[in-house]
């Protein structure tokens, strides 16, 4: 078995980039500091990519099981006997293949970026934070337990943080987006925290490997109800998942990942699409078999809220107008299929394929839906504009950029020989063995899909002639080639045998397309592409119309069903006017008044005995001779 | 002769020193380098802690120093420290190192502002490094009552008012106090001659178990007014509020910690029982202490009562996680002392810096400071992250100790209290962002504010030393938390061996 | 008989010319009420035949102080001047208190029943007074004697700085 | 000689003295009548001393020396109150003591 220690240095490079850059960025030249953040990304790309080759195939022998390996381990913090939180790099074959994804997805961004930032003031500051995001999310993905997970899902967040208010000079709604996602998502760790202390206290152990183990404690202990008919596990495990729903934007935690688009485009293509909302994914994957094995309950609660985010979102994304929310959206109906798939699967074997279509299904969205944001960002760069409505027939203007932006919705849609119709295929067969109705809503979804990716896709390049103040003019290379391999990408990486490295148990197990799934799926995808091509390629009338006799639902769906209304309400109304301010209040008028009024009831008794102390010499005589006689009565005559 | 000595003389010749000092310039410089001279002091006793522990040393307290001062009363001048008392010395040194720094352009009065400071700082070295109850509480005098001068002579608005309320409510816990430590006296031994104040054999003592009931309260309510304990916590945000800005990082930053040290140093220690029995109403205090502080925290308008009120949620978790009385919970209360001690110095040296350029206190009123004080900005958002708990800084390290330890005991109540007390993160990054999207962030409000400086080098120091000691423990723990460990075992023992005799 | 006639006359005079004093709102009449009340216990003394008492008690009060406070209230108010008295509600208030505590007093005394001394009666004379007065030895009282001499230069010395009119208030 | 008087008589008449020297020194505004209620106080004491050293002790001289005593604290007390009284007389013009209220409160 090959060693792998050296893929300490996959997180680690961009860590000392982060350093370096953050501390000495803002002296340096502007390109001189996106160099070296794309470089040193470049080289953990490199290693990344050497990792899972040797992992894969040349390090293993053809036809045993994949297993995990602790490459590299130390204490960080000593707890108790039993709890001790390491850091570490654990090698399997999920960890492999996020440390691919987001490499390349990273790579592609930052090379990107030097292109779209180009003349920011804040541009080392820029590339700083994306190393720090880079190094937080490598480090996420190769924790050996859950608390270095914990760990580096926080940094994350604040990384998150970080680059969406990164226009915070600017634009008050960057500052109050920012905010928001990292209080939402704050609020999902804490069902995160909870989970984990939980968890630990009924397993004594952090560790993924112990955990994970199908004949270890954690798994051996899941029987009996604890409270309200689960088990404690159970219980652990559905906070764990509440933590995984709010970084992954699943009902009813998403409502940050739309204002999150306020960030940099490159940002949205890197944090918000490909790597760190699909962490929530990655953490089910990871804690998979403690799922699976000892408490399907919450894998149904998985499923289903994985199912019902995948519609929701997908019908809000049919009404959005702004190109980068409706990829938001998709984003989230896309995480909610790869929940689903995970929600739906078994462990072991054929049964677990639900659990490779969803990593499958994470790697192929990481492609495409980078390139889709990535695009989205060439065409924001050449109109200066969100709204869908400022554009229309670009595809002269733009020949890259709509291509490879064809290519990608063609790939979302799940048109063979695309990537996208692989991986979706696997989990509508996952789904279909498993739940009939989850099926019935995913395959409604694949179509609602096609619809709404076609709609923009049409919407940006066909459409009205809109007319432009300066004309739009094609990205430079350096923009335009991350896209090419991007969309190279989406195209061939539906053929990588997954099924063969990547599966819950390790074993890998043969698998061939269903055709009697596929062949209505992709029947579907062409419907809504048909749909979309009657309604958007020529400028009409139809959609308003249409748009006008679904009134409500239409005015729901474009509100996003009110979820922001309701968070505000709690929020502001609630949090704020009924808690807090009332709990300020009380602090400073019932709490603080107490201790006021003890120091002025000391003033008012002083002041009422002061009045004895009047100066006059004989009320003094007068009291003395009276207290002189009380006093010999009470002692001689009474006592 | 120990080298703890050296942490009373030092402060007393640098007193001395200022004394014959005339006007700013110099008595700012003698103050630096007497205040320098003691953190390296502290660094040396760190290292010298560790060689001696390395070497198996295994006395509970080491570098003891014992001399009788009030025969009568069997009263001592006793000396010793053992891994907590280490840490709590390391960490005064740096925030009284950056106190002065923070105070680099006091005008008024520089002289006796200095030895106030200086005065108070030696109270707190004293009492972390006092075995001897009597000592200790002296010294814990000496700390409190400089405060009332500093803030009543060099404060801001409503000074006097600040200053006496502080003091008196202190004043009031020191009452308490005084009652519980001389019931503690008066039972240290079973034979009336040989009464002692001395901590290490009081511990080998039982105090029977009525007496404790009656005296726990009073010790640890004695201490809990200085830790911020609800509802005794109301002096916190009107004398931070008052106070110049090294006052509030002392007073803060370590002054606060006596509380949290004492609390758990002597009366869970000596009176193991009475807090077994009585820890449930505490703990539900300091429950509400660490949510209700969150949650005044985010509709004040004040950055210092921003702060303070932020100081009495995480205070309150100090005390919270000593009654959880289990090895790793008061473990995290320690490095929460230590973290939340460096990071409100670290605030409200900031915050002094913030308002001597823009000379308002209000967030409504600022706005956009990022661009024209990077420096400052970027320290403040460090600062913040690290208050609401981020990795890599120590508010992380001591809150997640303080978490798993809670809920690793056995009785369903405090882990779901713990739960409770959990649920103050999430408030936590509420006030925290909303300080930083107002204040940094966004456009600015007043043109006078696009001329400010930028932090000056003495500024950096001050808060480049602080921001250097949170890193350091969050990124590499370890070290710090097994230091603590060592010197928790004897006191999780007694409680251990104590909980068991008296539950069944 | 003489004596005890004697004793009523003098006691008589002792309680009517108190109460004279205390009450007579003309000053000047209420110094020589005083007189006449310390002239009479004077006469008591006399009736116990301490003689030497008797006649420091003449010499000293009736003859000094009486003077002194004769001399002061004619420096300090007119003859016709009537002596501000308590309200009516005060001296009432006054009297209760007082009666209550006379009246608790004479209980106390006049139940108790005292055990005169039966022995013989030794007749000091003024030569057996003025030998212990200075006598240090045993039953000697010298001390007390030397600290009264000092209490009395000390308060003659006090008077004087007291009573001296301010120099600097001149100026 | 003294046989048919008790010694309760003197003692009543001291305590009578006693009482009405007080009751002066309650009702009197004037300093130097109250000055007099207390040698009234002062002179029913010495009455008692007397009576008691005459009645039970009559071997001992104690009684004398503490009259002597006393009769010489009286005679400086009353000079030093008189220079007193001369002095706030001057300073108030009046030596009524509800005049004389300056260290109140």
């Amino acid at each position: 078995m090959a060693d792998f220690t050296y893929t300490l240095l996959i997180p680690l490079i961009p860590f000392f980039t982060f350093l370096l850059l953050g501390l000495a960025g803002h002296k340096m030249k502007p390109i001189m500091a996106g160099l070296i953040g794309t470089s040193g990304l470049g080289a953990s790309a490199i290693l990344a990519y050497s990792a899972a080759i040797s992992y894969f195939w040349t390090g293993h022998s053809a036809g045993t099981p994949y297993t995990s390996i602790k490459a590299f381990e130390i204490p960080w913090l000593h707890l108790t006997d039993k709890l001790t939180i390491h850091l570490g790099v654990l090698i399997d074959p999920i960890s492999v293949m996020m440390l691919v994804v987001i490499t390349t997805v990273s790579l592609m961004v930052h090379i990107y970026s030097i292109g779209y930032m180009k003349g920011d003031t804040g541009f080392s500051r820029f590339f700083s934070f994306l190393s720090l995001f880079s190094f937080s999310m490598l480090g996420l993905v190769l924790a050996t337990n859950i608390f270095q997970m914990y760990i580096f899902w926080e940094l994350v967040g604040v990384s998150s943080f970080l680059l969406i208010g990164y226009y915070y000079y600017e634009k008050p709604s960057a500052v109050a987006a920012s905010k928001k996602a990292f209080i939402v998502t704050r609020f999902a760790d804490l069902g995160f925290l909870i989970g984990i202390l939980m968890l630990s206290f009924n397993t004594g152990t952090f560790d993924f490997q112990t955990l994970t183990d199908p004949h270890g404690p954690a798994i051996a202990q899941a029987g009996g109800a604890a409270f309200m008919g689960l088990s404690l596990l159970t219980w652990s495990l559905i906070f764990i998942f509440v933590g995984g729903a709010g970084k992954s934007a699943m009902f009813p935690f998403h409502i940050w990942l739309p204002d999150a688009m306020e960030g940099p485009t490159p940002v949205s293509a890197l944090i918000h699409a490909a790597t760190m909302v699909v962490a929530g994914v990655y953490l089910v994957a990871r804690l998979f078999p403690v799922f699976a094995l000892g408490a399907p309950d919450a894998l149904y609660v998985v499923a289903w809220i994985g199912g019902f985010s995948s519609l929701f979102a997908a019908v809000i994304a049919c009404t959005q107008t702004d190109i980068k929310r409706v990829l938001a959206f998709s984003t989230m109906s896309q995480i909610g299929y790869m929940m689903l798939a995970l929600g739906v699967s078994g462990y072991g074997g054929e049964e677990g394929l639900g659990f490779m279509a969803s990593n499958f299904h994470l790697f192929t969205h990481a492609m495409f839906k980078a390139l889709l944001f990535l695009g989205a960002g060439a065409v924001i760069h050449a109109v200066h504009s969100n709204e869908i409505g400022d554009m229309g027939n670009l595809r002269k203007f733009l020949p890259v950029t709509h291509i490879t932006f064809l290519i990608a919705c063609l790939t979302i849609a799940g048109i063979p020989p695309f990537s996208g119709f692989f991986s979706k295929d696997e989990i509508l067969v996952a789904a279909f063995h498993s739940n009939k109705l989850l099926f019935a809503i995913e395959y409604l979804v694949a179509g609602l899909t096609a619809f709404y990716m076609f709609r923009l896709y049409y919407g940006i390049f066909w459409g009205k002639n809109t007319h432009y103040h300066h004309t739009p003019h094609e990205a430079p290379k350096v923009m335009t080639i991350p896209l090419m391999i991007l969309a190279f990408g989406s195209v061939f990486a539906g053929f990588l045998p997954f099924h063969d490295l990547v599966t819950s148990d390790g074993k890998g197990f043969e698998s061939a397309i269903d055709w009697f799934v596929a062949i209505p799926s992709v029947l579907i995808g062409v419907v809504g592409i048909v749909i979309a091509t009657i309604l958007y390629k020529k400028e009409s009338a139809m959609p308003d119309r249409i748009a006008g006799s679904l009134k409500y639902l239409h005015r729901w769906a474009h509100r996003k069903f009110y979820i922001d209304e309701v968070y505000l309400f709690v929020t502001r109304k609630i949090i704020f006017r009924y808690i807090s301010v009332p709990i300020a209040w009380f602090d400073r008028h019932i709490v603080d008044g107490t201790m006021n009024g003890i120091a002025g009831m000391t003033v008012y008794a002083a002041y009422a005995v002061k009045g004895l102390q009047s100066g006059k010499l004989h009320q003094y005589a007068f009291v003395f001779v009276s207290g002189a006689v009380i006093l010999v009565l009470i002692f001689v005559y009474l006592v | 002769m120990s080298i703890l000595n050296l942490f009373i003389i030092i402060p007393i010749l640098t007193v001395g020193a200022i004394l014959l000092t005339r006007d700013l310039k110099h008595s700012r410089l003698v103050s630096a380098i007497g205040m320098g001279v003691q953190m390296i002091l502290s660094f040396v006793l760190v290292y010298l802690y560790l060689t001696e522990r390395a070497a198996g040393n295994t006395a509970t307290m080491l570098f003891t120093y014992d001399a009788l001062w009030f025969p009568t009363l069997n009263i001592h001048y006793a000396l010793g420290v053992d891994g907590i008392s280490v840490a709590m010395i390391a960490l005064t040194g740096i925030v009284v190192f950056a106190g002065i720094f923070a105070s680099w352009k006091m005008t008024h009065l520089p002289r006796e502002f200095f030895i106030s400071l200086i005065i108070l700082a030696s109270g707190v070295f004293g009492f972390f490094i006092s075995i001897d109850l009597f000592t200790m509480f002296l010294f814990y005098e000496l700390a409190v009552i400089p405060m009332y001068l500093l803030i009543g002579i060099w404060g801001s608005g409503p000074k006097e008012y600040s200053a006496m309320k502080l003091t008196l409510m202190l004043m009031a816990g020191s009452a308490l106090l005084l009652v519980g430590l001389l019931g503690i006296y008066f039972f240290s031994s079973p034979d009336p001659h040989a009464l002692t104040f001395n901590l290490m054999e009081i511990s080998k003592v039982r105090i029977p178990i009525h007496m404790q009931r009656f005296l726990f309260p009073f010790t640890f309510v004695g201490f809990g007014i200085l830790g911020a304990l609800f509802p005794f916590h109301t002096w916190s945000p009107d004398g931070h509020a008052s106070a110049p800005t090294a006052v509030s990082m002392l007073h803060a930053g370590v002054l606060m910690k006596l509380g949290g040290y004492g609390a758990f140093r002597v009366a869970i220690f000596l009176m193991p029982e009475a807090a077994h029995e009585q820890a449930w109403i505490f703990l539900i205090l300091t429950a509400i202490s660490v949510v209700y502080g969150a949650f005044s925290a985010i509709v004040q308008t004040d950055l210092k009562y921003i702060n303070a009120y932020s100081s009495v949620s995480h205070c309150g978790l100090v005390l919270f996680a000593v009654l959880m009385m289990n090895q790793t919970a008061m473990n995290g209360a320690i490095v929460q002392m230590i973290s939340h001690g460096l990071m409100t110095a670290l605030f409200f040296a900031l915050i002094g810096m913030i308002y001597g350029r823009t000379h308002t206190r209000l967030i409504n009123e600022m706005g956009g400071l990022m661009k024209v004080i990077p420096f400052l900005g970027v320290v403040y958002v460090i600062a913040g992250l690290a208050s609401l708990g981020l990795p890599g800084f120590s508010g992380f390290v001591a809150e997640m100790i303080i978490f798993i330890g809670a809920f690793q005991h056995v009785d369903v109540f405090h882990r779901v209290i713990t739960i409770v007390a959990a649920s103050s993160i999430v408030i936590t990054a509420v006030y925290i962002l909303r300080v930083v999207g107002i204040l940094l962030m966004g456009p600015i409000k007043n043109d006078h504010f696009l001329h400010l400086d930028d932090a000056k080098w003495y500024e950096r120091i001050s808060t480049i030393s602080l921001v250097l000691a949170i890193t350091a423990i969050g990124l590499a723990p370890y070290w710090l938390t097994n230091m603590i460990d060592y010197s928790l075992a004897p006191i999780v023992e007694k409680l251990a061996a104590i909980q068991l005799t008296s539950l069944f | 008989m003489l004596n005890e006639v004697m004793f009523y006359l003098f006691a008589l005079v002792i309680l009517v010319f108190s109460v004279m004093t205390v009450i007579t709102r003309r000053i000047l009449r209420a110094a020589v009420y005083l007189l006449f009340v310390l002239v009479s216990t004077a006469g008591l003394y006399f009736m116990l035949s301490y003689n030497f008492l008797a006649a420091v008690q003449l010499t000293v009060y009736a003859g000094g102080i009486v003077v002194l406070v004769i001399f002061s209230i004619l420096l300090t108010s007119h003859l016709s001047e009537r002596a501000a008295m308590a309200s009516m509600k005060e001296s009432l208030l006054s009297a209760l208190a007082t009666v209550a505590g006379a009246a608790l007093t004479l209980m106390t005394i006049l139940r108790y029943g005292f055990t005169p001394n039966q022995g013989a009666d030794p007749h000091y004379t003024i030569t057996d007074v003025g030998t212990a007065l200075v006598s240090y030895k045993r039953d000697g009282y010298a001390l007390p004697f030397e600290v009264v001499s000092i209490l009395l230069l000390a308060a003659m010395i006090g008077a004087i700085v007291v009573a001296k009119k301010e120099r600097t208030l001149k100026k | 000689m003294i046989q048919n008087i008790p010694l309760s008589y003197f003692l009543t008449i001291s305590t009578l003295m006693f009482f009405l020297g007080i009751y002066g020194f309650l009702t009197r505004r004037n300093l130097i009548t109250m000055l007099m209620s207390v040698e009234l106080i002062l002179n029913s004491v010495n009455i008692n001393f007397v009576a008691f050293n005459k009645y039970l002790y009559p071997q001992q001289l104690q009684g004398h020396f503490f009259i002597l005593i006393i009769i010489a604290v009286a005679a400086a007390e009353a000079a030093v109150a008189i220079a007193i009284i001369i002095n706030i007389y001057r300073n108030f013009k009046s030596i009524d003591v509800e005049n004389v209220d300056e260290m109140k409160y």
